[in-house]
């Protein structure tokens, strides 16, 4: 599955790349620059050749661990990922992690509560997530709790571990027992991962409480009941571990979609992630970094998708992996 | 009597719907004795289910039991708390249900699902993942004891194994042995047979027949196919649109039924012994349940109709010993 | 026999209007999918009476929507002349508020419905037909599924250059794979049938057997995609907006005037982007609510 | 997987949760109070929180103000600015110069025993090495060599020998601490154009070891770190985050007097943060547009200085070329620029939309700047002229034209809709397009537009930056606005300003162009931006020169 899809995905951004009507030399040189230098950068890049000979040279490139140089940086694409990814990661976990148990629990409570006052009050929670402009919910965020109430930060990743070794803050600093880092790390990507978290909290909820519906419904669940199991043991052992099949799908696609829409929480909590550097590439033709940050993306749909099948083989005896 | 078990009386269970309140269950009366399997009979839809889930109190939205008594063991079962209710299912009254395919549940073992019930009734552990490792294998030893006793092929394999690994009637066994584990006074079987092989249907019943008389136990056994009926019950209860129209001892009943509908079913039986023209059938369906028929449920569809059949319903009488019908041709007697 | 058509049609869609009713019956007793309808209905009336409602009105300079500047009146919190306030040029929020309704109707409804008849042609005609059409059409639904939407749809309208046009069309592109994907599965589902084996049988037309039997079963998951989907079509094209991608500043685009206030929220002056926003929100809920609701009530499994 | 690991690791995770969450009341307190280095008088941190990050930090490279600044405090320049004085030159690391009457060779003597910030020397071989860099490398990316390149021989790449009649480069060592520049033109701007940042001085030493000298090609490395002989070196720089700074100790002009000891300047997009924290004190000074500089103004313990004019400009450039997509192009028409010139109204403008933070633009040259003409004539709004004007030049029913600005800008989007509504008023319907600002430079570079607003920031301080691209042609090298506007007299008379080494006499040519330039307009000179910056009033120290960046050596924070 992985290099079709990679290949189509490069295909796509190569594509949309280059019927862009600007000329991207003169983006990537800046106003002031003399003529001379965008032809010089025209003829650097091959922005000169037809577009297959350029494809060539980017998958070429590409399969010598060469990802192109990022203009709007002026250095490796492969760098630029290298500092972004970690942290766009590090704030999607972290957004998973809330998003991921709350929307299970109220989706639960919702399909169990069918039609009653608790599942009213669940829809209406998780539905807000995904109506609300996440930008909006984002400056909100920061009103309460920095302005008023001043008790998380309002910006950055917070202090840098004293050694790196994945790139994710909050890891790194317990690798590097630095304690006041890593403090701080956790404070600053509270209020980004909420933020993120809310949107996708909706699509749990609404998988959840479809599935758990479905399952609830299903004999197998009477033949709980009638053993005399305790309504929260047929709930959370019988129903909601058949449930949890399709809900992970979702997941494994929501973290991935998070992955590229982080763009507007990394803008609004000035946090230095993919999404934003996407954005600055985008609107600077960086076509390199667009490219990069798209196959990378790609390979992450993928692996979440295999992390998905892995985990149904998990909780599905009936499925069997490799079949 | 001192060895009625279970007493069933007027029970009434409706179904609030959009369409109007289905009454399923429409004042039915009948009583199983200790160590003997009731059979109840009728056509699908007419309330043999609900009946069943009534009585281990698994009745949902938008079901109601709206009146009526259920005794076991002296006790009026409506009466009781969910929680004192829960803790006499799946111990004393158990069930099992037609879909063995469905009714398992399909990502735990076999084995976890016996254990879960034994350390949930007889230590009192309701998670599973609470129990100490020795407990778990000490009722796992008696789970296999259990697969044993229903005959199941290479029991210390099988409790290991997922449902889906299994054959329709090995499941069916596993639910047995799963649901007499805790050696319950009576079991409910809802159509334990309709979806198996004819060949395993008859290994079922043996079991069933066989657990009755090695555990001592009463068997409800819900059917809609009366060479079932005919095979392993003691007494038999024939319903009709949420009514019970005849009850009694198995033979009697085949020897000699009385209620026309009863009649009807017994010769819809396909015999070989004496070949028909046409084989006979009851004229007519199954009745609506939200809009019954006044009076008798079953006169629309009755040859022996008279005006008062359409006015009132009759009562259950005892026309012979232990042989109740609701009829008004024997209401005068 | 003598039968009026009425008659005729009444007993030829009697089930049908059965099912109708029911289904209305349902909504009925759904209270947030009925929140969710009659928030619908209001917002669909203030789009059609836009010009009464709003307070001033937009002219129109070289074919462009304009709406003129009053520095007498900029930053006006809300008061009975200006509902909503006023923005930083002395823009009657609230005008702006009512006519950005039909903005974002006409962005939901123009990409949603281009994009379900995209999805709908295409997923039906895959999943009918499979072999090598199949094949190739899934991986290129892959590949737009393996693409973040919102990345998609920035290089996409980046490429075209901002502008509200540029964003439906960039959006149409992100959107129709998830059409293809539902109506393929439910043609395949649909497929296994032995009504559409007998069909086949007398010699029907696959055309005809799409049309008539394929589609109307794909309908109830499509409708509640749709529904779900106009929400999120404008919250889109919001953050769209919001990242400079969108409408033009200015104009009455929600997302873009949620974006404009945005750094003046935190600042007291918290009018500009709140009304904008909640007008956001309350149409997108609206959507999910009734989208959501009736995913319930239209779910064949759930439905009894 | 055994059954529990699920749950097992979710339950690791949440320990991990709560034990940082413990960590972190314990240990961030303390934090912000954590007592600073007592013996020296350099302490503290100056947070900035601005926007944009640094596109590179090789001054051979960089042309963007957020590279600019890091560049100018880690590295120093021959010569440079004091203070608000824009009109003296003052030493850096030269200490004295001298020029010969020809105004070509110029020699310069050296400050001694100046160090790079890792031990090594800074003499008159870092010097021409640094301006020789500059040459050879010809910044591929930015083309900001343009400013050396302009009065000093170039560097042929084929033949590797530079483009002077003895093949030598135009710096020449004289002694260890005297250095002479030979140029090929003597150029009025010579020392202003020095004292930007692309003529700072590098260790040649730190750059061989990375990479060398390469022609025609960037130097990885020195984009990403710098050492310099400034006040402050490179600590780290997280990209679209931060960059660090942090107080270099052995420092030639010493730290005599408070300072402080780390920089952090961060990237912060969103201006409703950067406020909030400015206000809260967590920023000591902050980027704050002046449409919001309300929220601020007032708060107790903010400062909003205001001082003096900047040479950033803001115009809207016309195209003056006679047909526009196929059509005869009613901007080709001088009458018709000088209507639309007296069409708008600039005072509104100048109150309503830039503040009061701007003040009309006196012709090409900003206020200020040598060569700027105090009497120069100013179009103002007449909108009776305007339409007598139109009907002049047979526009009397008006014409529709487009105006692109590039999405995001504020200021410009008001602008467009003033412009818009002014413009209605005389007749001319206006299309306001916006563009991403790739595609505007596209269109721009192209010809393919009616009219844009566009503005100009200085490179350094001489008003040939300004002139000669805003108005000499094309074929000569100017014209970077491309609108097509072309005066063979205003060629001349520019060329010969540009080497003209006597400024009285450069002052006069200047004076002629900028008349015909009003005149004939190929712009609407709308705005000088006033000087604004927002800080915390503990900030002590700050100073504004339009031709300078912040600088962060004078900053201490007081009491």
């Amino acid at each position: 599955m992985l290099i079709p899809v990679v290949i189509g995905v490069t295909l796509i951004t190569f594509t949309i790349a280059y019927v862009i009507p600007a000329d991207p030399a003169r983006a990537w040189a800046g106003q002031k620059a003399p003529p001379e230098v965008v032809e010089q950068i025209r003829e650097k890049y091959h922005l000169n050749d037809p577009l297959y000979v350029q494809y060539y040279y980017y998958i070429s490139g590409l399969v010598r661990g060469d990802w192109g140089y990022s203009h709007s940086e002026h250095r490796p694409v492969l760098d630029c990922l290298m500092d972004y990814f970690p942290a766009t990661f590090e704030l999607t976990i972290w957004a998973m992690a809330i998003a991921i148990p709350v929307g299970i629990y109220l989706g639960v409570v919702s399909a169990v509560k069918r039609n009653k006052i608790p599942d009213h009050l669940s829809r209406i929670f998780a539905l807000s997530g995904v109506s609300m402009p996440i930008f909006w919910l984002g400056l909100l965020l920061i009103l309460i709790f920095y302005t008023y109430l001043g008790w998380f930060p309002a910006s950055g990743r917070g202090i840098t571990p004293s050694h790196t070794y994945t790139g994710l803050y909050i890891l790194d600093s317990i690798l590097s027992l630095d304690f006041q880092s890593l403090a701080s790390d956790i404070w600053h990507i509270i209020l980004p991962a909420v933020t993120l978290s809310y949107a996708t909290l909706a699509v749990m909820t609404r998988m959840t409480r479809s599935s758990m519906l479905e399952v609830l419904r299903l004999d197998y669940i009477k033949t709980a009941r009638a053993k005399g199991l305790p309504d929260k043991i047929v709930i959370y052992r019988h129903a909601l571990r058949n449930a949890l099949i399709p809900t992970l799908t979702v997941a494994g696609l929501a973290f991935a979609g998070l992955l590229g829409g982080a763009v507007l929480t990394e803008t609004i909590f000035s946090w230095p992630g993919m999404g934003r550097y996407a954005y600055h590439a985008i609107s600077t033709l960086d076509f390199p970094a667009i490219m990069g940050v798209t196959f990378l993306m790609a390979v992450i749909f993928v692996i979440a998708n295999l992390i998905v099948d892995i985990m149904y083989a998990y909780l599905d005896p009936r499925i069997k992996l490799g079949e | 009597m001192s060895d009625v078990l279970l007493k069933v009386e007027d029970l009434h269970t409706y179904f609030y719907t959009y369409e109007g309140v289905v009454k399923a269950v429409d004042g039915v009366s009948f009583d199983i004795r200790k160590g003997e399997i009731f059979g109840l009979v009728g056509e699908t839809g007419c309330g043999k289910s609900v009946t069943a889930l009534s009585i281990i109190g698994l009745i949902d939205e938008p079901g109601r039991i709206v009146s009526g008594k259920i005794i076991y063991k002296g006790k009026n079962l409506l009466e009781l708390s969910e929680e004192e209710r829960r803790k006499i299912r799946g111990k004393e009254i158990s069930m099992i249900f037609q879909e063995p395919m469905t009714a398992l549940n399909p990502v735990y073992t076999i084995g976890d699902q016996i254990v879960e019930l034994l350390l949930l009734h007889e230590e009192g552990i309701a998670n599973i993942k609470r129990a100490p490792k020795e407990l778990k294998e000490e009722k796992k030893k008696k789970a296999i004891e259990m697969l044993k006793l229903v005959r199941m092929p290479d029991p210390e394999r099988t409790i290991d194994s997922y449902p889906h690994e299994l054959s329709g009637g090995m499941r069916q066994r596993a639910m047995i042995s799963m649901m007499l584990a805790t050696k319950p006074s009576l079991l409910i079987a809802d159509e334990p047979t309709t979806a198996l092989d004819v060949t395993v249907q008859a290994q079922i019943l043996n079991i069933l027949l066989d657990m009755k008389e090695k555990l001592g136990i009463s068997i409800l056994l819900i059917t809609h196919d009366l060479s079932v009926i005919a095979e392993v019950t003691d007494r038999v209860g024939v319903m009709y649109a949420g009514n019970i129209v005849e009850i009694a001892d198995t033979y009697a009943l085949f020897d000699n039924p009385r209620h026309p509908y009863t009649v009807g079913l017994l010769q819809a039986i396909p015999s070989v012994t004496e070949k028909k023209e046409e084989l006979k059938y009851i004229r007519g369906s199954v009745p609506n349940l939200i809009y019954p028929p006044s009076g008798c449920r079953f006169h629309p569809r009755c040859d022996y109709m008279m005006p008062i059949c359409k006015k009132e319903k009759p009562k259950l009488v005892e026309i012979e010993p232990g042989h109740y019908v609701a009829c008004h041709l024997f209401g005068g007697e | 026999m003598e039968e009026t058509a009425s008659q005729n049609f009444g007993s030829k869609y009697e089930s049908q209007i059965k099912e109708f009713k029911y289904t209305l019956h349902l909504i009925r007793k759904s209270p947030l999918t009925l929140a969710g309808l009659i928030l619908l209905i209001f917002i669909f009336l203030v789009a059609i009476f836009a010009p009464y409602l709003a307070i001033e009105h937009p002219i129109y300079i070289g074919g462009q929507q304009t709406w003129l500047s009053d520095f007498n009146q900029t930053f006006q919190p809300p008061s009975w002349k200006h509902p909503f306030g006023t923005d930083d040029m002395g823009h009657d929020i609230y005008s702006m508020v009512i006519y950005g309704t039909r903005e974002a109707l006409y962005v939901g409804f123009i990409v949603v419905l281009v994009a379900m008849l995209i999805g709908v042609l295409l997923g039906a005609y895959s999943g009918y037909i499979g072999g090598w059409f199949d094949e190739v059409l899934m991986r290129i639904c892959d590949m737009f599924f393996a693409f973040p939407g919102l990345i998609l749809a920035m290089a996409i309208t980046a490429a075209l250059g901002p502008g509200l046009l540029h964003v439906m069309y960039a959006l149409m592109i992100v959107w129709w794979p998830a059409y293809t994907r539902i109506v393929r599965g439910q043609v395949l589902s649909v497929k296994q049938n032995q009504y559409i084996e007998a069909a086949r049988a007398v010699g029907v037309s696959r055309f005809k057997i799409i049309w008539k039997h394929v589609i109307p079963n794909s309908l109830p998951p499509i409708l509640v995609q749709a529904t779900m989907d106009l929400g999120n079509v404008i919250l889109t094209a919001a953050g769209l907006a919001f990242l400079g991608l969108g409408a033009a500043a200015y104009t009455a685009d929600w997302g873009i005037m949620v974006s404009q206030g945005r750094s003046w929220m935190i600042a007291g002056k918290w009018w500009w982007s709140t009304f904008p926003g909640l007008a956001i929100f309350v149409t997108v809920l609206a959507f999910n609510l009734f989208g959501d609701g009736l995913r319930d009530i239209l779910d064949p499994r759930l439905r009894r | 997987m055994s059954k529990g690991a699920l749950y097992g690791i979710i339950a690791i995770v949440v320990i991990i949760i709560v034990i940082g969450a413990a960590l972190a009341v314990y240990y961030y307190k303390p934090a912000p109070s954590k007592p600073s280095k007592p013996t020296s008088s350099v302490s503290g941190t100056f947070t900035w929180d601005t926007i944009g990050d640094p596109q590179t930090l090789d001054p051979a490279e960089a042309y963007d103000t957020a590279s600019g600044v890091v560049i100018q405090n880690v590295y120093d320049r021959l010569v440079t600015y004091h203070g608000s004085d824009t009109q003296t030159i003052y030493p850096d690391l030269a200490t004295n110069w001298t020029v010969d009457s020809s105004g070509k060779v110029w020699t310069f003597h050296l400050r001694k025993g100046v160090k790079f910030s890792n031990g090594d020397p800074c003499d008159a071989q870092a010097v021409k090495f640094s301006f020789d860099r500059v040459l050879i490398i010809g910044s591929p990316q930015t083309g900001v060599s343009w400013i050396l390149s302009q009065f000093m021989y170039s560097y042929n790449k084929t033949t590797g020998k530079w483009n002077s009649p003895d093949g030598e480069s135009s710096v020449r060592v004289i002694d260890n601490n005297t250095v002479q520049f030979k140029l090929r033109e003597a150029y009025g701007g010579f020392l202003p154009a020095i004292a930007f940042t692309v003529a700072s001085i590098v260790d040649p030493k730190v750059v061989n070891a990375h990479g060398g000298v390469q022609p025609g090609q960037d130097n990885d490395w020195m984009s990403q770190n710098m050492v310099g002989t400034g006040p402050y070196k490179f600590v780290e720089w997280k990209h679209n985050a931060y960059i660090k700074l942090e107080y270099n100790p052995d420092y030639w002009g010493g730290w005599e007097g408070k300072h402080f000891q780390y920089i952090m300047i961060k990237n912060i997009p969103e201006v409703a943060t950067r406020e909030q924290e400015l206000l809260r004190g967590d920023a000591d000074m902050a980027y704050i547009p002046i449409n919001h500089l309300t929220d601020v103004e007032g708060k107790s313990g903010v400062t909003v200085n205001k001082g003096g004019l900047t040479y950033d400009v803001d115009m809207i450039e016309m195209n003056c070329r006679p047909t526009y997509e196929n059509k005869t192009n009613p901007l080709n028409s001088k009458l018709v620029r000088q209507a639309i010139s007296y069409a708008i109204d600039y005072n509104t403008l100048l109150k309503d939309i830039y503040k009061g933070y701007a003040i009309q633009m006196q012709g090409p040259i900003p206020k200020g700047m040598p060569g700027h003409d105090d009497n120069l004539f100013m179009y103002h709004h007449d909108p009776q002229k305007a339409k007598e004007l139109l009907k002049e030049a047979g526009y009397a029913n008006g014409f529709t034209v487009t105006l692109i600005y590039n999405q995001g800008n504020d200021v410009r989007a008001h602008i467009a809709q003033i412009v818009k509504e002014d413009l209605a008023d005389v007749g001319v319907a206006v299309q306001i397009q916006e563009l991403a600002w790739p595609t505007l430079l596209d269109k721009m570079d192209r010809g393919d537009y009616s009219m844009i607003i566009v503005g100009w920031a200085p490179d350094y301080n001489d008003p040939d930056d300004y002139a000669f691209p805003f108005l000499a042609s094309y074929q000569i090298g100017g014209d970077t606005y491309r609108t097509g506007w072309h005066n063979a007299t205003v060629d001349k008379l520019l060329m010969e300003a540009k080497y003209e080494v006597d400024q009285n006499k450069r002052a006069e040519l200047y004076k002629e162009v900028q008349q015909i330039a009003m005149q004939d307009p190929a712009f609407i000179y709308l705005a000088q931006w006033k000087h604004v910056a927002v800080y915390r009033s503990w900030l002590q120290g700050y100073y504004f020169n339009p031709v300078m960046m912040l600088d962060f050596y004078h900053l201490y924070k007081g009491e």
